[in-house]
């Protein structure tokens, strides 16, 4: 169930250049479900910025109440986000969408989690529950480059990591892709969320294939509950071209093929 | 007005609209209610407008359909619906659950779209109202001219009064030259009320893209930005008009809905501020008789276009 | 487009206005420059554009005269001037200190008191070029359908053109249903260029006397609000007709002033953000080139209309 | 000079319902010349708060580079002021305008100084000058109610002090103008700052006589600088009407007389 609150900033700071990591605390945690939801952030109570921003929950924790997010300080919105401070409260909306399913049993499983850049949030509470649930999980992350690369070192805690860089700055120079086809990862299930670019080649790969891949996508959003019709998307399967989901309720997380990446 | 002890009547009593407060949803920012029924009882509100219905589904625009400005947001969903027939269904079946009066918004692109769903929604029950929305920026199709050219929207106004028994409100654009001739056709032409004012038309560049955000190019500004112009164009038209006038534009706080009520508005709906706080209309809703009594006002229709009835007793 | 290496060339050379950089104060907002001039050297600005003269000197309107609203203002100043001979004797006296070509307002309630206006003004070697303020909002005679009639603006600007060898740029309303339609009448008078936009009619009330908080009742909005709006009609404009187009409305930034050139404006101005921050157009003017630079971008003048040239080579 | 800078708030604190102090510190006070002038703030820096808001000087201190402002929360934009904390930065335009002229050797004479609501704050450095100046002080101050008043003892401390509310819940039930004819208050010159039909009052009983009155008015401003035109006055003595002044930057203090009160 969503609900609005104003949750309190318990820590903010920067894990890599203008990449935040901010931890909330309150009752909303309760309702969160899944890894792959997502909260709707009012940055600006009183200001000219009347939208709110969508960004992945990177992690929570019931008992602690607290959940974390990770976003990159981009435009107007995510600057003034970055500019509160621990204590500060933050009006927030959530959970919501749907994450990534995640079966009970994966014992024995192999998953893969491949995550680019401000995309890899998510992938971090996924592979916990992965993990948590049994399965074996491999990690592809992609980055720009070192400076704005974050959390390695986590997401060795939880299983094989490799780090792609545009410009060869941290792990292996290329695209996560090239990873992939360098190295056979063993799969019984994919993960995914990033750029557009990457997860269209993903599809390429696993689409067709018997194993199954997850995508997480992005939108320009108003509403973030369903009531806009901002964040919609076609189905593939669909000669009308009239059904659709909207991203922000029915996803963000698709089964690749359902629907149209744009 | 009065020294505060009475209850404050909010009641408006709008042709097909018996609202028990002038608070409701702006038409295309509330879809049918599902979504905010989730959220509270949609029984607390004033009325509901519904989103737009044309003769056929729509899918609308492409993505991105929306972006931010100051103090506002542009949209080009482009009307996506799931066509009349499948609105009263299931939707407007569905909103049976509710007692609040519903109205019913339409648009087109032809005069014969605009009478096929005229009609087929005066056939429901569950509509009070339909409110011809002739001003959709984001359509390319024909359109235009029904919100911009006097003659045309008169024509569409009373055709659509003939096919129908219900009241007929028309939502007025406020991208033309002169509001009060627009209203004024439309009143002539048998329009029981009007919505002003839809969407102002804008448009933001990407500076990664080099090319405009929307993929529609395109769309409409809506928001507080927009807030003075409703407001000048309610206070012109409602002194040049006898009919009355849903007003909106950018309202977010019980003080915004005063403003547009003393400019001429009998009753006011929320739009975008729907999108960032999902609460707003059963917060105004109930922050309103207090800011009313401070204001020493027991009937909300008091305030009515006060700023130009220089006559209102005090 | 280039590495980012060499210097960026930030020079517009629009008819009568040799600009070293396309920023200038907008009309009205930067009076005749001698508040500014104590801050900073006007010769860093690309050029001037003083405030609208009229033939007789001007009061304007009681006050209030300004008003807030979300992310923009009201003005109802009503042309207060001087008068054109004070204007000339003295303000544009006190402006040949300065190099930076200046471009005059001119507003009018006749044809007459605009071809006066224009005539004197062409006679001053100060001026480069006239500004013809056919869309004033806050003048009460006449002047209204000079803004918004297509075929008076026309003769209006061919008549002013008959009786001055300097370029005419024409100011636009944006309070019309259809600005291209204005901008080719006025283009096929013989206008050398358009300024777009001046502001958007618009009123706030006050809570307390329950009537418009301006004087003057309704004003003009500009500053960020408008934005959205400026820049859709410079898209849809400069893709209509040759003549450029000094840009305006609510810019307050170098991204601001990217995306009016990218809509089609060849040069910007500023209004309402000297009045935030009054150093704001040199700031802007300093800020421009590392911008540009970031973008691989060389000569300014090869953002113009970028976002609708599709045949741009990359 | 005016000049802009990012004062330091050095401390901010509730004097009564709804009214601040707040303390500033910075090189700006350096160029403060007279009591009277005003500064220009800006409450909001990336928010929907466009124009500044002008506030008097109720006191500065060229040695400490601070001077201290006395402000109503009421509307949207000082809200936000008052949500300032100590220790942050405010965007400062100013010193502005021209203030209440204080002849350099005042020995002996009497001085009254009359203030109404926040037009009380200019008054209280104007009083410390005039007392510097050998001035023997006597203050009138106006309030809704105690409630709202503030600065009583301060005043007290530089000469006798009366005090009218509008409620009778502190000093004299009534207004300043009740006290004044209740009381014949000698004066050599008469300063005062408050609203309108106050100031209106004071004119009617001062004009003309042989006492001067200096007046400080207040207007909606935009630029605070002279360039907009949004704050000015028409002239008592002008048969053209054309004739004006700026109350930013001819005033906003006045001989009374001088410009027509609206
Ligand atoms: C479901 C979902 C989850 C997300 N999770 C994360 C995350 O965990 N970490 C992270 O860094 N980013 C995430 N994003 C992207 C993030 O929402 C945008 O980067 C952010 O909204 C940009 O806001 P801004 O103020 O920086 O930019 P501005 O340019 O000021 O934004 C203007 C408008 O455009 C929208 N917008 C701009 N870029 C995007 C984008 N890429 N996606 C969606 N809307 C956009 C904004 O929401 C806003 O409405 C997520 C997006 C979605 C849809
Ligand atoms: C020269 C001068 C000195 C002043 N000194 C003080 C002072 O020392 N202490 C104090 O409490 N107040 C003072 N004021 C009044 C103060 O400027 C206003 O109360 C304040 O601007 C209101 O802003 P707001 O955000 O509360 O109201 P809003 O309603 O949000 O303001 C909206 C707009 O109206 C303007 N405005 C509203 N009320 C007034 C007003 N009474 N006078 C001028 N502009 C107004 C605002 O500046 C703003 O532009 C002074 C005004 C002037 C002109
Ligand atoms: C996302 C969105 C969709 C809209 N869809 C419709 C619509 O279908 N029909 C209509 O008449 N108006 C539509 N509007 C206009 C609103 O009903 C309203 O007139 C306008 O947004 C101004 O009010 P606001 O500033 O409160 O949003 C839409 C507005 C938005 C923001
Ligand atoms: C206080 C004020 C006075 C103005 N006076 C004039 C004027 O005399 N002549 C004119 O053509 N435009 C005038 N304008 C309009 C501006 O030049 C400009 O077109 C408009 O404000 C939009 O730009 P902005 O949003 O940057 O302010 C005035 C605007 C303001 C705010
Ligand atoms: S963001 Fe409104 S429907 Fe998805
Ligand atoms: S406020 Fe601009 S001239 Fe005084």
């Amino acid at each position: 169930m969503m609900q609005a609150e104003r949750m309190r900033i318990v820590s903010h700071k920067v894990l890599a250049q203008n990449i935040y990591e901010m931890t909330l605390e309150g009752e909303l945690v309760q309702h969160m479900s899944d890894p792959g939801q997502f909260v709707h952030l009012r940055v600006d109570e009183h200001g000219d910025t009347l939208l709110r921003r969508p960004i992945s929950l990177a992690d929570y924790d019931k008992e602690m109440r607290q959940c974390t997010l990770i976003y990159r300080a981009e435009g107007q919105g995510t600057a003034k986000l970055a500019a509160k401070r621990s204590g500060e409260g933050v009006d927030v909306l959530g959970p919501l969408g749907n994450g990534f399913p995640i079966p009970q049993d994966l014992a024995g499983e192999q998953a893969l989690v491949i995550g680019g850049g401000v995309g890899v949030p998510p992938l971090y509470n996924l592979s916990k529950q992965l993990q948590a649930c049994g399965a074996i999980v491999t990690h592809v992350l992609g980055f720009a480059s070192a400076d704005v690369a974050f959390y390695e070192d986590r997401f060795k805690q939880l299983g094989a990591t490799y780090v792609a860089t545009v410009d060869g700055s941290q792990g292996k120079q290329g695209f996560v892709t090239d990873i992939l086809s360098e190295r056979a990862i063993a799969a019984d299930r994919v993960y995914a969320c990033g750029p557009l670019p990457m997860l269209r080649a993903l599809e390429e790969r696993y689409v067709g294939s018997t194993i199954p891949l997850y995508i997480s996508l992005e939108q320009r959003m108003a509403c973030g509950i369903g009531a806009c019709m901002a964040c919609v998307c076609h189905l593939q399967e669909d000669p009308t071209g009239l059904r659709y989901k909207k991203i922000c309720r029915d996803g963000p997380v698709f089964k690749a093929g359902e629907v149209v990446l744009t | 007005m009065t020294d505060g002890n009475e209850a404050v009547d909010l009641s408006v009593d709008l042709p097909g609209l018996p609202m028990k407060n002038p608070i409701m949803p702006a038409s295309g920012c509330f879809a049918f209610g599902q979504e905010f029924a989730e959220l509270y009882d949609l029984d607390v509100l004033g009325a509901i407008a519904i989103k737009a219905a044309t003769r056929e589904p729509r899918f609308g625009n492409p993505t991105p359909r929306v972006a931010e400005t100051a103090a506002g947001m542009l949209n080009a969903i482009g009307l996506q619906n799931p066509g009349v027939e499948h609105i009263m269904k299931e939707e407007l079946r569905w909103l049976e659950h509710y007692q609040t009066p519903v109205l019913a918004n339409i648009a087109g692109s032809t005069v014969d779209d605009y009478l096929f769903v005229a009609e087929q929604l005066s056939l429901d029950p569950r509509v009070g109202a339909l409110e011809l929305n002739i001003s959709c920026p984001n359509v390319k199709e024909g359109g235009i001219a029904f919100g911009t050219v006097p003659d045309v929207a008169a024509e569409l106004t009373g055709k659509v009064k003939a096919v129908s028994h219900l009241p007929v409100y028309v939502k007025l654009s406020p991208n033309v030259s002169d509001i009060v001739e627009m209203a004024q056709a439309v009143e002539h032409a048998g329009a029981d009320g009007l919505s002003m004012v839809n969407t102002l038309l804008g448009m933001r560049m990407d500076l990664k893209t080099l090319t405009p955000i929307l993929a529609n190019k395109m769309g409409g500004l809506s928001g507080a930005a927009i807030k003075p112009v409703a407001i000048r164009m309610i206070y012109e038209v409602s002194q040049a008009v006898s009919i009355p006038i849903i007003g909106m534009g950018g309202i977010q706080s019980v003080d915004d809905c005063i403003e547009f009520l003393l400019a001429g508005a009998s009753a006011v709906a929320i739009g975008t501020a729907n999108f960032t706080d999902p609460w707003v209309c059963p917060n105004l809703i109930q922050a309103l008789p207090q800011r009313l009594k401070a204001m020493h006002v027991t009937h909300i229709q008091e305030l009515v276009g006060r700023s130009w009835k220089a006559w209102v007793t005090q």
